[in-house]
């Protein structure tokens, strides 16, 4: 077995959520990195869509942008941005949505926007692009995260992309919602009955008392804690080949 | 409008200081070159529109051309932040920036409402975030057929939208390919356009995906090959990955930023030569 | 999707009594041969949505397909009257037609805010006119920025959208160009939808003003050579202006009208052939 | 000079109204015909639009529809109807709109959708199309229609497009409405002060008391009548050669 990282982890953990035919919606870093090694592996039939207009892209290598050439040059079709966001979006045409937060609650609900106030922020992030309607239109949505006390706090300093709501009640929109949480450290999902996000599963060699740490709330852990099966030569391989951006014939 | 303009002439008839100016090109064919003439010609007090501000603002917005943001996305795509554009929000440096800002949806469906000279856009969106906070550009209607609530959003319409485009023909009529972002909805949304282009040519190719806007509804055109670079024109030039990762360190620091807006002649009284696009990113 | 099926198996399977059918294409690539199934399977108690009812729904309205129809306007261009959809509204032959009807730019919103799944869409439109008084599908709305009162039109959201295409390539998706008419936002806001193609190819070629849809959002694809005969398909057939002409002469008589569909097989128990396109109308 | 219909003076009078620049909104039957014969007389550069979608169209023959792909294949763009609604003439690009009418009361509202009662028509006709939109935003709107009282009505049975409103106070749009009726008559057009259509310019051969007794109402007529030029026998062989169809090199 190769050795890997937590980061790995996490992203071989999201790519396998994904099955062939599913419609995904794909942004920038990590969730980019996990859906296109979905199609490289188990998923060669998950159809990757992105914001910036393409329909089915095949790209070739791992884009850097969301915008780059090859997702035009290799898509099924290109459409303007404000066709994506109201046919192809809004109108829940997505089956999975893969978000990023900078802060999240335990009902999932996201913050990327600022630290601190939104008119004096301590920190200005980028803002909230395409999630706040992934979040809410796509069939599911999974957030790839890294697990801190900063990131996993007890309340979000600004809602950019609504979970459950503010008491995990207030949900009203189209999708499931966040329905899986994916760390470095394991699976947060929400419960059946209540949304709060709940450790389902870790990753090998993460103890859940290092995932409690790792929150910044009192984090509910599951009966039955799943163990992650540990990324595989094939996924180590095909990650480490889109990293290096190594071309592949679709 | 039929013969092209230079680009310095262009700028200067078409914006002014306090106008509220769309640099639009979603990651592909972001007009730079015309911005760096904006800020050649030292315009100040502007209201800048774009989704993904990008370096293009991050330049703008450090060099004190805007007042006001309106935007919604503002990052550096895959490398991290935009440091002038927090600079300026988190510091008041070199001034204090209002923003504004929407979801990617919002604000393409307030481009959609200004183009069709709509008030307001109508979308499924917004519900439950703290972004309704910001009442002048975001609401809410109720359908009269069903009841439901929606959002709604303000319109956009910038006084002057300039866009990076592949070809114009010798009548003016303009062609774009590739993703083609919100470039029409911006065109169609402002007073005026510009459109700087890679080419003249005698006839359009046919290309799927193309957006074509007749010259009547362009105020002018300037031919400006590689005037998206860093960002890139397919078929053209591909995306300077480097310059946008060198970019973090740049604009990281104040007194490194002017150095290079010096150099490459962005200030009104600055000595250095213009932005020279790098030979290795052309196709 | 993937594979092309006979059409027969396409309607058969899609389209049933007292759906809400959808058959578009703005003169341009109208799905005929489609419609004449539809005819030939006798269905019935549907209601038909359509910008330009055309020849097309002349026909399904005569031979009694339909209860109702949802349109917005409904001549023979060029030549005059659609006699089977006057008699059916002004005589109830064969049976009473309800109508429901929209500006051009109504019923274009009414499709697209489908295709976005919302409620409802916002127009500058209907002002002063009596097209108003159908309040149960063209209403107001106030902007909540400007106060300005707009119309707004329910979403007209099919169960099934016919189209007629050129292309379909070997993965199933569908690629068509020319007059693209509101064929994308017609196929959107359906539940499913059915197209049928001129020929399956490896590749599309590329075409400005292309409308392309991936194979996921359609039920079923069929190949039918000049199945939009009378009408045309840029590439592959002309207009048959003559059948359009001939149309007002063999629709005018409830008699000759039903020989005529006899003749070519559009009644489920009729034992003509097929409707067989000129040969002259190819290109 | 040859001889020529009032049809033909008509369409030739229509023609003369449009000015190289000028973005023309087409529609089907006589606006065909003037638009088209405009480009190939005195305004070789007027714009034509179509409602199928085609900007700047320049079609080589009469197009039979206003779905040619003539049309399409000579335009600078095709734009979906959607976008041609919305964008283009909503928004007001469109400098003039021909409209037909099968009746037209004093005040410039046209009925093209029933004779009789909307759910019990005594005829039924095509319906309100494109007009309604192009009636309320196109910077003007020429109306072509021949002159009855059968078709210029006290009152229309139905609103299809609004001209000045019922009595003549209430437009409520971004155009100038209808500034132009043009008959085989002559030519009507708002009373400055009133909006009430006014007889002001004669076709030759025509009196003032046979476009009166052509009036449903009591038609009002201008102090200073003047009279319209008679078609050029220019314009009379390039109506003719567009009449057959014959191509012509834009």
């Amino acid at each position: 077995m190769s050795e890997w990282t937590s980061a790995d982890m996490m992203n071989v953990a999201a790519a396998r959520e994904l099955h062939d035919g599913d419609v995904c919606l794909v942004g920038v870093g990590p969730p980019n990195l996990a859906a296109n090694l979905a199609r490289r592996t188990h998923a060669p039939g998950c159809r990757l869509v992105y914001e910036s207009g393409a329909i089915d892209a095949r790209p070739k290598k791992l884009p850097l942008s969301i915008g780059d050439d090859d997702l035009a040059a290799t898509a099924t079709a290109v459409v303007s941005v404000p066709e994506m966001f109201n046919f192809w979006v809004g109108a829940g045409r997505i089956d999975v949505g893969f978000l990023g937060a900078a802060q999240i609650d335990r009902y999932g609900n996201i913050n990327t926007t600022v630290i601190g106030d939104h008119d004096n922020p301590k920190v200005r992030l980028p803002g909230a692009g395409g999630a706040p309607e992934i979040a809410a239109a796509a069939g599911r949505v999974i957030v790839i995260v890294k697990q801190s006390p900063r990131t996993f706090v007890e309340r979000v300093d600004f809602v950019s992309s609504v979970g459950y709501g503010p008491t995990g009640r207030e949900r009203m929109a189209r999708g499931a919602g966040p329905t899986l949480v994916i760390t470095d450290h394991g699976v947060l999902e929400p419960d059946p009955e209540t949304n709060e996000l709940t450790l389902t599963r870790l990753h090998q060699g993460v103890t859940v008392q290092q995932a409690v740490k790792a929150t910044g709330w009192p984090l509910k852990v599951a009966d039955d804690i799943e163990d992650v099966p540990p990324p595989s030569d094939e996924e180590l391989t095909a990650l480490q080949k889109l990293r290096n951006r190594e071309a592949v014939d679709a | 409008m039929t013969s092209p303009v230079p680009l310095a002439d262009a700028i200067a008839a078409h914006v002014h200081d306090g106008d509220t100016v769309a640099l639009e090109g979603f990651t592909h064919l972001i007009p730079f070159a015309a911005a760096h003439e904006i800020a050649r010609q030292g315009r100040r007090h502007l209201t800048l529109v774009r989704m993904t501000p990008d370096l293009v603002y991050d330049q703008l917005i450090g060099l004190g051309c805007a007042d006001e943001l309106v935007f919604s996305y503002g990052g550096n795509p895959g490398v991290g932040s935009l440091h002038r554009l927090r600079d300026a929000v988190e510091n008041h440096w070199p001034h204090r920036l209002t923003v504004h800002e929407h979801s990617h949806a919002g604000l393409a469906n307030a481009y959609s409402a200004g183009a069709a000279r709509l008030p307001f856009a109508v979308l499924r969106g917004y519900h439950g975030t703290d972004l309704e906070e910001q009442r002048d550009i975001i609401s809410r209607v109720t359908c009269p057929f069903t009841g439901e609530e929606l959002a709604a959003v303000k319109a956009v319409n910038p006084d002057v939208t300039i866009i990076h485009a592949q070809l114009a023909d010798r009548d003016g009529n303009v062609m774009l390919w590739g993703i083609t972002g919100v470039q029409r909805e911006a065109v169609l949304a402002a007073e005026r356009a510009i459109v700087t282009v890679e080419e003249v040519v005698d006839e359009f190719p046919e290309r799927t995906g193309a957006v074509i806007l007749p010259n009547w509804v362009l105020a002018a055109v300037s031919v400006v090959p590689n005037g998206a670079w860093p960002s890139y024109a397919a078929g053209y030039s591909v995306r300077d990955n480097d310059f946008y990762q060198q970019w973090d360190a740049i604009s990281r620091d104040r007194e490194r930023f002017l150095a290079w807006a010096e150099e490459n002649g962005l200030a009104p009284d600055s000595v250095g030569g213009p932005v020279e696009p790098k030979e290795s990113t052309h196709v």
